[in-house]
């Protein structure tokens, strides 16, 4: 027992404490959600992609962790311009689905794990990053979409949920670099969490999409996939990439790739690959999934 | 007042940065209030009386009640916040999105298309000094 | 005139652009406001403090800044567990004194500078601050009473006002060295905005006190001049202090002194200190107060 | 399940960190809620009918009640918050902070004194195994 047990130590894991065992990067498009909820998803339309998320699906089934860090944004739904807040870490022990302006899904309430998220938090902070810590909000299409499409429609969601919100919504958003600093520090505040606890981060939204302008509906899915070789094998060759370059290249809502940043900084320096897919175009947008494991 | 930006040379884009913040502050809060329920019904009832209630300009009034999606936007709009205003209409992104294409728009049937074919191409929609639209 | 001008260049300071001229400390106690707000300050008990803020009166009527960077923090006025941000700036035009529990205090409406502060909420994000930025908020004592001690009941305000609010109630509060940093990146946005306006940064709170607790009272008067002296003449050699030595030395609301390390950072490393006054006691508080000015 | 923090040895001081944040939300919002002079009427009309819109524990309720300010601290109160209550009755932060001195608490004349003299010394009251509140 003792010698397993510095076994695991060695290969840099403590099986007392928690840990991140995945990544999943994925677009949370809120027609994803309308087409599940309301059993569209047998149409021709929406083929490419329920077979796309098949193999995630059943993966999450045999992963199965404990608790998911869901990197997203809100769409004006808990938060309007009253008050903006760069990072956001839902700290409380419920958030109910949005009404973002046509009723609130109708998903299972996510529960929260209070206690792992203000550990997280305090690290955060003592760690010099600037966290805003909440307890009561809804949470709209962008954390519950992921849910569906890792989980598709339990009567509850098999996993405790830590909501952690970007703006990208308000220029300026963080930086790349900043945001993959975050991933970081989020790992560290995990694995020094005294809890046997499996952990995946979620970083959600993207691909290239723009909802607004005369520009409205531009794919540029070459620079998706070259931007994503890139966030799974050579991340630090891509966290400089400034605002404009996202908004110019994958449209003005495609700058929600930086939260795939975070959960990439989350991650080991060497990671697999274990799933790929990308589909255009489901609504406004190029979708994309990857599924990354550390390696150990 | 405002300086020039690397982002104004993007066609047919308009960053939500803090200029235009300011300018649509109170055009975004309506449209933030039609995530109550009772909110978007006394909308629906009567939109101009609604209206009323928050210090908009006669312009961005209009552009509302008109359903101008690029006024709105040009007006200081975010388009999460006035896409609010569409799904109250039970417009979805698509339609909004084919509204505002190219400044005249397209149909619903077109954009549709243009998306399964890969959507808008990025060629030629990079800077303001290539040709718009494409 | 084009030799004036480069003169003023060759100084440091470009006239053109908004500069930082002063940084003031001040502690922001309630009881301070009552004592001005109901006519009390005649009476023995204010007598020190009054006379002792009389020069700083005298000082801010002949430097006249156009804009005050307030750094304070909200004690569950605008605030409260439901939403708790690190930094938060005040975006809007208008800031209106909150209730905090006994009614508004009469005091003019605070007025803000939005172009200028959201001009700094851009510079501060795009170096890396995950700030918060807010447009509607009442603003309590924390960032009126500093107004009355340097400008006593004036119809309005005479300057714009940059609300900056930090944690310092909820542990744990941002680093000293974070808010020193902080300092310093506000005033690389200042000194980048382009209108010709003077500017004073205010760090309030402290100093040493203790309003909770068994221990309600404590004051370490000692500790708290040694502090300063160093935050004038050599600031980097405090930024290192940890919480639990703040609360354990001045009492656990004594930390509100890392609001100081913010102002400090925002000023040249070459200071001059051209006031100080302490006085034990106002309230519950050691009140202390000082003004730096940038040396040419 | 709440690791040894080193504040911990800090005499007579509640640090308000998330371990109290959990335990005195409700506490604390309900303190919160005084901000408002409508709320301040009803609480002071009728204090059990208003505490009754909280969620709080019954010991939490009792302290509120009993204006016991410790006991408010040991259930997850904050001072700023709790304060709030006491600003309704018409006390200063002197009539609390006596009231809590040493436990047993002291006069408002002794606390006042005490602050005049240059307040409680610190000296003896830094960590636990010193001699406390001296
Ligand atoms: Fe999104
Ligand atoms: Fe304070």
């Amino acid at each position: 027992m003792a010698v397993a047990r510095l076994m695991v130590i060695a290969a840099g894991v403590n099986k007392d404490m928690a840990r991140i065992i995945a990544g999943i990067g994925t677009s949370h498009i809120p027609a994803i959600g309308a087409a599940v909820d309301n059993g569209k998803t047998g149409e021709a339309y929406w083929q490419p992609l329920m077979n796309g998320i098949k193999p995630a699906r059943e993966w999450m089934k045999n992963t199965r962790p404990d608790v998911c860090i869901i990197v997203y944004n809100d769409h004006a739904s808990a938060f309007s311009l009253e008050s903006i807040s760069t990072f956001s870490i839902g700290v409380g022990d419920v958030f109910p689905p949005a009404d973002e302006g046509y009723g609130p899904r109708k998903v299972p309430v996510v529960e929260g794990h209070s206690e792992l998220a203000w550990h997280i938090a305090e690290s955060l902070i003592l760690d010099e990053f600037d966290m805003t810590m909440v307890n009561d909000m809804p949470v709209d299409h962008g954390l519950t979409v992921p849910l569906t499409i890792m989980y598709d429609q339990p009567d509850a969601w098999p996993c405790k949920v830590i909501p952690l919100s970007v703006n990208v919504v308000q220029y300026p958003q963080p930086t790349g670099n900043r945001c993959y600093m975050l991933g970081k520090a989020i790992r560290r505040a995990v694995e020094s969490f005294g809890d046997d606890l499996t952990v995946a981060v979620f970083g959600t939204g993207g691909m290239s999409h723009q909802l607004q302008g005369e520009r409205a509906g531009v794919i540029n899915r070459d620079y998706d996939l070259k931007w994503l070789d890139k966030l799974v094998n050579d991340p630090e060759s891509i966290t400089g990439i400034n605002h404009t370059e996202y908004m110019r290249e994958t449209g003005s809502e495609g700058i929600e790739l930086i939260m795939w940043l975070i959960m990439r900084g989350a991650m080991a320096a060497n990671i697999n690959e274990v799933y790929r897919f990308d589909h255009v175009p489901v609504s406004n947008t190029h979708y994309g999934l990857t599924i990354l494991e550390n390696r150990l | 007042m405002r300086e020039p930006r690397d982002y104004d040379d993007i066609p047919g884009t308009y960053v939500f940065d803090a200029e235009q913040y300011r300018k649509g502050y109170h055009l975004n809060m309506f449209c933030m209030s039609l995530n109550k329920v009772e909110s978007r019904d006394q909308f629906r009832k009567d939109e101009a009386a609604y209206l009323d209630r928050f210090p908009m300009t006669a312009e961005q009034r209009q552009a509302v009640l008109d359903r101008d999606w690029l006024q709105m936007l040009r007006l200081g709009g975010n388009i999460y916040y006035t896409y609010k205003i569409a799904a109250s209409d039970g417009l979805s992104f698509q339609h909004v999105g084919a509204a505002m294409s190219g400044g005249g728009g397209m149909s619903l049937a077109e954009f549709r298309q243009m998306m399964l074919d890969g959507g808008r191409p990025i060629d030629g929609n990079r800077s303001r000094g290539e040709q718009r639209y494409g």
